[in-house]
């Protein structure tokens, strides 16, 4: 199996036009992320009077840093624990769930199907109001399970309708193979489902975990004990000031991103790379 | 509700707790016709016992206001004769007289003929007289009052009416104002000086903090000084 | 390849690593759960000012000094998820003892539905005025407005529900320093006449002096209604004195009356008062920076703290927000309403409005369900003394809204003026013409808007939008007529049995309610019988 | 599609149903409860509390002749097709980055396409309306700079008639009933969704490369490789972006509420279906039609699903 490196040589030459566009693209979609740090390090004064171009390193506020890292620490234990259990629950049951529609054709997998799509058009006016009381019952408020359930149902529907797509393009002989060799099912979504999908698992587990990473509707309404807050609603108190410090505000954005850059960085490789590359020899 | 039913209906607790159902079918929520229409029975089966006890009368009034406002289609026509009906055979109950009130209001705000309308007002008027139950009294002038200014009645009945009602004694603070400055306000219009100077000067030091203190201030000091 | 692993490996472990960290951390902590004999009052509110935080956050903690058993906690929350917030504590029954008065809590129903009426208790003179000038007066009569308006005072259920810690006023903050430049003096504008040659001035010479585009107002979706709406109310002061009836009613809240006779084409939309008071819109509109109406809050005050507008009109909440951040010297001056003798719009109008009806706001409601009522209240009486409410102002830079509290002098100019007439009515009256008026108005303040153009472009969007207004009006009160109708069959129960001593006391003002509620709803089902529209919905 | 079973093997398969079974509970407590209140409420006249009234149709038949909601359908169905013919540069851009011939390259490109989702939309919301603001805005200082504005006035005053357009005076693009519904398109250039290119990359990764070698051998132009090689092999996502976009457009109204308010800005032209049901829902406290409302725009949503899943044909 040759390396990428060598792939047919006539492609490479017409690459540097490809990188032109695709750097054009990426620069305006980074733009955001520019404006972001060169914020974070000016005070309300210097961003008046210069909102685009990034200040001098000699006037950098540093201080908006350290604010942003006091107020985003107490927040990082709450907000890690909910959103690795909401993905790790949500991707696990809904590779399970997508399986079952995309495996075999069973008996009223079609009325079940239809079931789950249905739920994905309904628009959603005053759920929170039932949603809500139900919670009450099942005494879950205050508790940070309840916002790690919501996460992985929440998930539930977006994710096998994804994930079901993907497992059907899987070519049927590997699961055949699979079965001969007396492999379980489960056995089955080990060794075929994941190696050959781990790109869009990868794709649905960054989503899942930015979306708790960012809520801050549900937590508010949740919880009520001030220490058991994630990052979201954090960050939605800097939003609520009348008066709009936005250095701070850029620099906390920032700080309350940062785990997520290193963790993607990372495991960016485990889910882009590392499986798929492996399917395909195979 | 379940509590309800092992009193037997047939004993007094029976036909008081058969009323307490009636009342409650009205308030469960959410409101459906049928909750409505059994409340309707219940409350005929506490009339059939004794319609002319405290109970019987009180059912009685609210199958009126049943068809006045509960049902999802109002019937005011079924409600003045109910009202009608029960002022007629207890004039002196007090809730009967609430209930004539009720016809008052229902019968001069209903689509009528203005011919006819003044016609009523002015029986309304003479029923009126006989009413003693103190809100009786005060609403029922509250009413009439409102109506001359709407179907444009004469003023000085008005301000009789809005007299008779502070005679009564309104019990809100907020009503109390709102009733002072209109008896000021149609007392001046009618150039009744002193009268409007007296109400006015009350309504200063019964309701201080007021948004229409200046206003009243403005007022009084025109109606002081002789006219130019 | 193995570089591969080792790096899928390092990414897995500090994903492990990092989730081990916050387990320990979440299931470290004890459940701080405090003693049973502790009373704990929380209270809730949108206003997120650090200053207005610090402020009610002193009052609680003076509370607990001469309260030991008892731990005061505040509960703030984004403005923007209140309304969400409230909606679910109060339909889950969770909701704190005390709650700020906003949108999402002020409807009759909610209010009615969920909260505490305080009429029988703001009779009595509040214990905490113990030793002032106050303290015979009753708690009602201890704050400016005496609890006659919205949002404490609910004119469908008569009842008081709100009790207030501030009131806000609508001031012009403008720019000194390029006032004294472009105008050349320090005198301020007092009547409408006055203020439109200032802002001709600007709009003429105030790129020549300063060497840089200036706008005579800043404008937005939220600022330019502050003055475009009291210009508005102060125009049609004698037109809304022929319908607002003997007991000289205000007229928000009381719109009924407008609706019906436009429908009924008795007045026009195109009536002189009405056409003069948007042309009035207009012309405040024309001094503003051109499509201010899809900028907001932040836009405007952008645009002024950069030295690119000479004013801005907001309420009195905005004072230590303006100042901390504007470069150069603020002065204050309250909006100039045109005079009797104003050449165009005087001929209209009474004179300037009183503010007695000025909005007292920061209002706490009681919550029906709470475990603490007693508590809650007398934390809510301590809160509005005399004392706090000084305490308030001086640490929230906000206005009081209980009397004899001195201000310093920078808030002077902002405390209410009481003498004055009563205002009209403003544009809209309900949520449909509301909506279609917010809908055409960039027909009116647009650069090349007109009066006209505007009223025209209304047409039977406005009508349809009446009909359904009043038609949402009637349901309103034929609901609240049926809670009332309830609470006085229980209670007239109560009194035949004489079980409770006020029970009667209590039938004859449910009576008093019942006659007022019955008599508007009625009056509405006769206006659209006659019209031929379905009276509701 | 998967193999059909035959009754008997289905039998032997039954554990296959335990993997659904998780998530059937979890969807069934926390999705089919609120939604079902939500179908309940439709047929009450409610206002949000407890207090309610069974009225059956009545609000259904409201919702025949309310003249605000088919007026937003119009809105709507522009800004579907608009947002159906800004998937291409998505496509496209994941297709260049297939291409590329260095794998290091095309996996940094990747992970440069993840840092943009963690910017919060605050940041983006302020870019954007810095773009369209009329005084300091960048869009009017381009026309204004490179002569488009005359242009505009020109088109305007022959062609357009509009009157809107006037030199000097800046174009008020958020605030002008004629002009919201193009800067909603506008809004966003150059209109990548990250994630979008995410999941087509995925897809193309399935192709081999020695599918690309035999193109090359018969000459095939990049175009034609595009059609008959990528474009078939994602099709599945595509139909798939095409299901989320129906369903996002039609029920989104974020956007038009943070810019235009509850009542759809000027003229009401930026009202689209789901701000009128919150409209009706917060404003106007009319939360029983509004549930009402949602079961109409549900329907709709169906509707083009299922002719989206009909006619867009994936052929394997």
């Amino acid at each position: 199996m040759t390396d990428g490196q060598t792939i047919a040589k006539g492609r490479k030459s017409a690459d540097w036009l490809k990188h032109l566009v695709i750097g054009g693209i990426l620069l305006i979609e980074m733009f955001p992320f520019y404006m972001m740090l060169q914020i974070s390090f000016k005070d309300n004064a210097m961003f008046n009077r210069s909102p685009w171009l990034p200040a001098w390193i000699t006037s950098w506020h540093w201080e908006n840093w350290i604010f942003g890292a006091r107020l985003v620490t107490p927040y990082l234990a709450n907000t890690v624990f909910i959103s690795v259990s909401a993905t790790v629950g949500s991707i696990v049951i809904a590779v399970m769930g997508a399986y079952f529609f995309a495996r075999y054709r069973m008996p009223f997998s079609g009325i079940l199907w239809s079931a789950f799509l249905v739920l994905m058009l309904m628009p959603g006016v005053a759920n929170i109001v039932p949603l809500f009381l139900l919670l009450k019952e099942m005494h879950l408020l205050n508790t940070l399970w309840a916002l790690v359930i919501l996460g992985v149902a929440g998930g539930q529907v977006f994710n096998i309708y994804v994930l079901r797509n993907f497992i059907e393009d899987i070519p049927k002989d590997l699961f055949e193979a699979a079965e001969i060799d007396g492999a379980s099912h489960f056995q089955q979504i080990m060794n075929v489902v994941i190696p050959l999908s781990g790109s869009i698992i990868g794709t649905l587990a960054i989503l899942t975990f930015l979306g708790s990473w960012n809520d801050f509707l549900m937590p508010l309404i949740v919880l009520r004990d001030r220490q058991l807050f994630p990052l979201g609603v954090g960050l939605i108190y800097l939003d609520g000031e009348p008066v709009k410090e936005w250095g701070r505000t850029m620099a906390t954005y920032f700080l309350a991103s940062l785990p997520l850059i290193i963790l993607f960085l990372f495991t960016m490789k485990l889910f882009v790379r590392g499986l798929s590359a492996g399917a395909i020899k195979g | 509700m379940a509590g309800f039913k092992q009193i037997p209906a047939s004993s007094p607790q029976g036909r008081e707790s058969v009323y307490g159902q009636a009342m409650m079918l009205l308030t469960v929520q959410p409101v459906t016709r049928g909750n409505i229409n059994l409340s309707v029975q219940l409350f005929q089966s506490v009339i059939d016992k004794n319609s002319s006890d405290d109970l019987g009368i009180t059912a009685k009034y609210f199958l009126g206001r049943i068809e006045q406002i509960y049902r999802f289609e109002p019937d005011p026509a079924r409600a003045i004769a109910i009202y009608e009906d029960l002022f007629h055979n207890h004039p002196e109950h007090p809730v009967a007289q609430q209930a004539f009130v009720k016809l008052v209001l229902l019968k001069l705000y209903d689509r009528i003929p203005d011919a006819e309308r003044a016609k009523d007002f002015a029986t309304f008027e003479v029923q009126g007289a006989k009413l003693q139950d103190h809100d009786a009294v005060r609403d029922f002038h509250l009413v009439m009052a409102q109506a001359c200014a709407k179907f444009g009645f004469s003023e000085e009945k008005r301000l009789d009416h809005l007299l008779a009602a502070d005679a009564a004694g309104v019990v809100k603070d907020d009503s109390k104002a709102n009733l002072i400055v209109s008896i000021a306000e149609v007392a001046r219009k009618l150039g009744r000086k002193d009268l409007a100077l007296q109400y006015y000067r009350r309504f200063l030091d019964e309701c201080p903090r007021d948004y229409r203190t200046y206003t009243v201030q403005q007022r009084i000091a025109a109606t002081e000084q002789p006219a130019p | 390849m193995n570089r591969e692993k080792i790096m899928n490996l390092i990414g897995l472990t500090l994903l492990a690593a990092c989730f081990a960290m916050a387990l320990t951390r979440v299931f470290s902590r004890t459940a701080t759960h405090l003693g049973s004999d502790v009373v704990t009052i929380r209270f809730a509110h949108y206003q997120l000012e650090s200053g207005v935080r610090g402020a009610f956050d002193a009052i609680a903690r003076e509370y607990e000094k001469i309260h030991p058993g008892v731990v005061v906690e505040q509960m703030s929350i984004p403005e923007n998820v209140y309304p969400t917030w409230t909606v679910t504590q109060l339909a889950g029954g969770t909701a704190p003892d005390l709650i700020e008065y906003g949108p999402s809590t002020g409807s009759d129903e909610r209010l009615a539905r969920y909260f505490q009426p305080l009429t029988e208790w703001v009779g009595s003179p509040n214990p905490y005025n113990k030793g002032t000038s106050l303290e015979k007066t009753p708690w009602r009569q201890t704050f400016l407005d005496g609890l006659t308006g919205w949002p404490n005072y609910n004119t469908n259920l008569l009842e008081i529900y709100g009790m207030p810690n501030t009131v806000v006023t609508i001031r012009f903050f403008y720019n000194r320093d390029l006032y004294r430049k472009i105008t050349g003096n320090e005198t301020l504008p007092r009547t409408y006449q006055e203020f439109i040659e200032v802002c001709r001035k600007v709009e003429q010479d105030g790129e020549r002096i300063t060497g840089h585009k200036v706008v005579p107002i800043a404008g937005s979706k939220s600022n330019a209604p502050r003055i475009t709406e009291s210009l508005f109310c102060g125009q049609v002061q004698k037109l809304w004195a022929q319908y607002q009836g003997d007991d000289l009613r205000q007229a928000n809240g009381n719109e009924a009356v407008l609706r019906f006779a436009v429908l009924k084409h008795k007045l026009s939309l195109y009536d002189p008062a009405i056409q003069s008071a948007y042309q009035i819109t207009h012309d405040a509109g024309q001094y503003m920076q051109p499509g201010f109406m899809q900028l907001n809050r932040e836009d405007a005050v952008f645009t002024f703290t950069q030295g690119n507008a000479l004013m801005i009109a907001t309420g009195s909440y905005d004072t230590v927000s303006l100042t901390s951040q504007a470069p150069f010297e603020i002065g204050v001056f309250p909006v100039p309403s045109p005079t009797r003798d104003d050449p165009v719009y005087g001929k209209f109008v009474f004179g300037p409005a009183t503010e007695a009806g000025a909005p007292t706001q920061g209002s706490f409601l009681l919550y029906m369900e709470s475990k603490h009522k007693q508590q809650a209240l007398d934390f809510l009486r301590f809160m509005t003394s005399q004392k706090m409410n000084a305490l308030f102002a001086a640490k929230s830079g906000w206005l009081p809204a209980v009397i004899g509290v001195d201000v310093d002098e920078k808030m002077k100019p902002f405390m209410p003026e009481m003498d004055g007439y009563i205002n009209g009515f403003r544009p809209y009256w309900g949520a449909d013409t509301y909506r279609v008026i917010d809908n055409n108005q960039y027909l009116l303040l647009g650069s090349d808007g007109s009066v006209k153009k505007f009223l025209d472009a209304l047409g039977k969007d406005f009508d349809a939008a009446l009909v359904s207004d009043s038609q949402s009006v009637n349901k309103t009160s034929r609901n609240n007529l049926l809670r009332q109708d309830i609470a006085l069959a229980s209670y007239m129960q109560l009194s035949r049995q004489n079980a409770v001593p006020a029970a009667a006391k209590k039938v004859s003002e449910l009576n008093e309610i019942e006659t007022k509620l019955e008599l508007d709803l009625d009056d509405g089902i006769l206006e659209m019988n006659e019209l031929g529209f379905p009276p509701m919905k | 599609m998967p193999a059909t079973l035959s009754p008997r093997k289905a039998l032997h398969e039954w554990q296959l149903y335990l993997f659904l079974v998780p998530s059937l509970v979890l969807v069934a407590t926390f999705m089919y409860f609120p939604a079902a209140s939500a179908i309940y409420h439709s047929f009450f006249d409610w206002q949000g509390g407890d207090a309610a009234r069974f009225t059956g149709l009545a609000n259904y038949r409201r919702v025949l002749n309310d003249v605000v909601l088919w007026r937003s359908f119009e809105t709507i169905g522009i800004l579907i097709i608009a947002n159906i013919i800004k998937l291409i540069p998505s496509i496209l851009l994941a297709v260049l980055i297939h291409r590329l011939g260095s794998e290091k390259w095309q996996y940094w490109y990747r992970v440069l396409l993840v840092l943009p989702m963690i910017v919060p939309g605050l940041v983006r919301l302020f870019i954007w309306k810095f773009f369209f603001d009329p005084n300091f805005g960048i869009l009017n200082k381009v026309l204004d700079f490179t002569g488009g504005k005359t242009l505009l006035i020109a088109l305007d005053h022959h062609f357009l008639r509009w009157g809107i357009f006037h030199a000097g005076v800046p174009v008020p693009w958020l605030s002008e009933s004629h002009l919201i519904v193009p800067s909603l398109i506008i809004w966003g250039f150059p209109w990548i969704g990250t994630v979008g290119v995410l999941i087509y990359l995925a897809g193309l990764q399935s192709i081999g490369t020695e599918v690309y070698e035999a193109a090359d051998l018969d000459g095939v132009n990049s175009f034609q490789k595009f059609i008959h090689i990528e474009l078939p092999l994602i099709m599945t996502q595509v139909r798939l972006s095409l299901v989320l976009l129906i369903i996002g457009t039609l029920q989104g109204f974020g956007l038009q509420f943070l810019l235009l308010g509850a009542n759809g800005g000027a003229g009401g032209s930026g009202m689209v279906p789901g701000l009128w049901m919150f409209n009706r829902a917060f404003s106007a406290g009319e939360f029983g039609y509004a549930c009402a409302l949602g079961m109409v725009l549900f329907i709709f949503i169906l509707a083009l699903t299922l002719l989206n899943n009909k006619y867009v044909r994936v052929e394997k």
